[in-house]
């Protein structure tokens, strides 16, 4: 058995992580992978989702063809809106994000630090640099969770004691839903909650930077194929 | 999603002894007279109320005051038409007062919705009002560092608003409104319309439902000026 | 000759500061006498009002009667608008004061100093202060301009080395309109500009406390009956 | 009053070399084409830009970097479906950036136009783009000193003006315009639409005119996002 054959899909990962956000949850969903937990909300719960171009209550892509090249997300693409929705200026926008108003911001990491510290705007290794509005999310929401993989593509850990990429922000993280399991960050430990079933906790424990602690019962992570 | 709460005094019945209280107005225009008279009924005391003025006549915060059950005033200028209720508790000691610059004020509670704990503003440098806090020079000119204000309930004064509580406001009677909505634990926005989500255009929402924890329809609204023309006392 | 006798009403005072209003100049006017410069605007220039409680190109009062209470000024008075009228909330209403975004300001007092300071808000007498938006005002426009009697009731010099009075604020004002005299205030001096032709520099000098210099022309202050 | 200004051309003629010019739009919403192709007709060179990203293909602000009109960018995101034209000028040293986290790029804008010399935010604290900055605690956090952001020119888009200079947006395309408008010594505006003193309810005016110095009718502005969908090059 490797990883691979076991690991959830960046869909599955969503969708769990969907499955935490209270309705009427005010969210902030990060560029790329993390926009897909809007799709996975659980029936007959409606978070209201913040974008940080300034809007408040849209809703989901426009048919091809049917794009507002005007009415676009974070991450560019075009989007629809909700009856209740809003328009604001970007100062307001992150006044939102920075005062503390959004209930969730889910993002993606390159690293997470057992004390939350978080890594996801920079590889370190020169390039073009771009932050965008991550800095200001990690310090924003209420709680602050990361969706990744359990480790980088060449099997290294991407939660560990201390980050060695630069920092979007310290000690911001509570949840990281990874492809393998479920962990709160605690007092400045990883705990675990929820692991793949077919995942024995050693394993899991050989692929993480950082020790698993497990104070509290730790459930299956079980989620649907998508 | 609906914030809609029945009655002003559902909305306040959980403002505890102690509380501090953003109001929204200016004078007479923005106050929410409906939802301060259900305070009044409600009794919650030593409360620290933060308004530009310091009411007037025996209506709205001027009652309240007059009730007792506000300890500290933050205001920017506790003078009126007829501000007796709060001169004669200030001068007989009988309140605390905090007075701030009006942009200063503004300024403050708009850092406290936006999470900016501090800020440097030319105003009131070199005079009383600045005693005490840190001054720092920037390009040549001095400035005072200023602390972001919260409050844990705002009451503030609308004109309509969607069950999601989306925003809009009546003419000059907007003032610190807004702002109020964006500094509080929990804001009750009274309104005189609810329409249905998506009946407020996207484009004119002044304050996004994000800012608002409740709404209360109150269809007439009393307005202070008014009530003081007709020598009004509450309750 | 008493000084009862020739100085100016404050009608014509503001008349006076009215004339140094340039035409599209956004303009706030203090809470009581300033508040009739609005008044004296020359034919053909139209300025734009500014009024702390969140209204920009306001007009006249309404009628009696006709007063709607949620359309006030920041001295609570009913207004009327002017096409072309926005509002907005009032840490918007400052940004304009402070980020020097007015034209001018004009103000009452009750001391002026030959450095600009400004005593206006205080009588440091007790009682309840109030200082409303006055420690803004002097800050933000680009213009700071003073309305005030030249000498107390009991006829003592409000223009002064040094105000003796709680400050508004320090080196703020650059023009002061008085019931005798026009003065300008450059590098920590009065410099005269205009005065009553039936007043001697000397008897002007004798009702100011602090050295009126003269290193221009001297113009006639002349206004109309009001 | 009247602060119309008849052509694009007419509008950016007095911006000189070594400016620095807020841009507004975020992505292609927003962003003024018309304002800033004219600024390359222009040609004032040695420019610091300042814009949440790095422009987009070969038109708009990556035509302006491409024409090497600008020397420094102060953004948040300088990356894009098409970046090359900013990268490849990055890369070899041929273009300055001051990388800012969104909310404290617009903060700091803001800051600009409200007379804020500096303030406090939490963002970036503890990582590699608060280097160099003063920190201070707060309530027992730890937070970064940011300080204003002014421009000498903002180009901004908006979609309806009356001559004062009162403005409303379009959707998204808002984003940074509102606040450029503020910071900025001269503001000029491209507008879809011009209406009559007036016509725009004083309730939706979004930027009120006293921000706004120069207003330029742009009947049916390209959208940058629509010009790189057709691979359009500029000039």
């Amino acid at each position: 058995m490797t990883l691979g054959d076991i690991q959830l899909s960046n869909a599955q990962i969503a969708w769990r992580a969907a499955q935490d956000i209270e309705d009427g949850a005010y969210v902030n969903l990060g560029i790329g992978f993390p926009e897909m937990v809007a799709k996975f909300q659980p029936e007959g719960r409606e978070a209201i989702f913040h974008t940080e171009n300034g809007v408040l209550n849209f809703g989901r892509a426009p048919a091809a063809g049917e794009e507002d090249w005007d009415l676009i997300n974070a991450g560019k693409k075009a989007i629809t809106l909700k009856p209740g929705a809003a328009f604001f200026h970007h100062a307001d926008s992150f006044a939102m994000v920075r005062g503390g108003h959004l209930d969730v911001a889910i993002l993606g990491a390159y690293q997470v630090a057992q004390t939350g510290d978080l890594a996801n705007w920079s590889t370190g290794k020169g390039g073009v640099p771009a932050v965008g509005g991550a800095m200001d999310l990690v310090h924003g929401a209420k709680r602050v969770a990361v969706l990744t993989d359990h480790t980088t593509k060449k099997g290294e850990p991407k939660l560990l004691e201390t980050c060695t990429l630069p920092l979007t922000g310290v000690g911001c993280v509570t949840r990281v839903y990874t492809s393998l399991a479920v962990v709160d960050i605690e007092g400045g430990r990883f705990v675990l909650r929820e692991k793949l079933p077919a995942l024995s906790l050693a394993d899991l424990q050989a692929v993480t930077g950082a020790e698993l602690t497990t104070p509290g019962p730790v459930a299956d992570l079980i989620v649907p194929n998508l | 999603m609906d914030k809609t709460i029945a009655t002003p005094a559902e909305a306040v019945a959980r403002i505890p002894d102690g509380a501090t209280v953003m109001i929204g107005g200016f004078g007479g225009s923005g106050a929410p007279i409906e939802l301060i008279h259900a305070l009044i009924d409600h009794g919650a005391r030593n409360l620290t109320v933060i308004n530009n003025n310091a009411g007037n006549g025996h209506v709205g915060l001027a009652a309240l005051i007059e009730q007792g059950q506000v300890a500290k005033l933050i205001c920017s200028f506790p003078r009126s038409a007829d501000p007796k209720v709060f001169t004669d508790l200030y001068l007989s000691g009988g309140i605390a007062l905090e007075l701030v610059p009006q942009g200063t004020l503004a300024e403050r509670i708009r850092a406290g919705g936006a999470g900016i704990p501090a800020f440097y503003t030319p105003t009131s440098y070199g005079t009383d009002l600045a005693e005490g806090k840190p001054v720092a020079e920037f390009d040549g000119r001095m400035y005072v560092q200023e602390r972001w204000l919260k409050a844990d309930f705002a009451l503030i004064k609308a004109e309509e608003a969607d069950p999601l509580g989306n925003l809009t406001y009546r003419m000059a009677a907007r003032n610190f409104n807004p702002v109020m909505a964006m500094a509080a634990r929990v804001t009750i926005a009274q309104v005189s319309r609810i329409v249905a989500p998506g009946a407020i255009d996207p484009e004119v929402v002044v304050t996004p439902g994000i800012f608002v924890d409740g709404i209360v329809p109150v269809e007439n609204p009393q307005q202070e000026e008014v009530l003081n023309r007709q020598e009004a006392v509450y309750p």
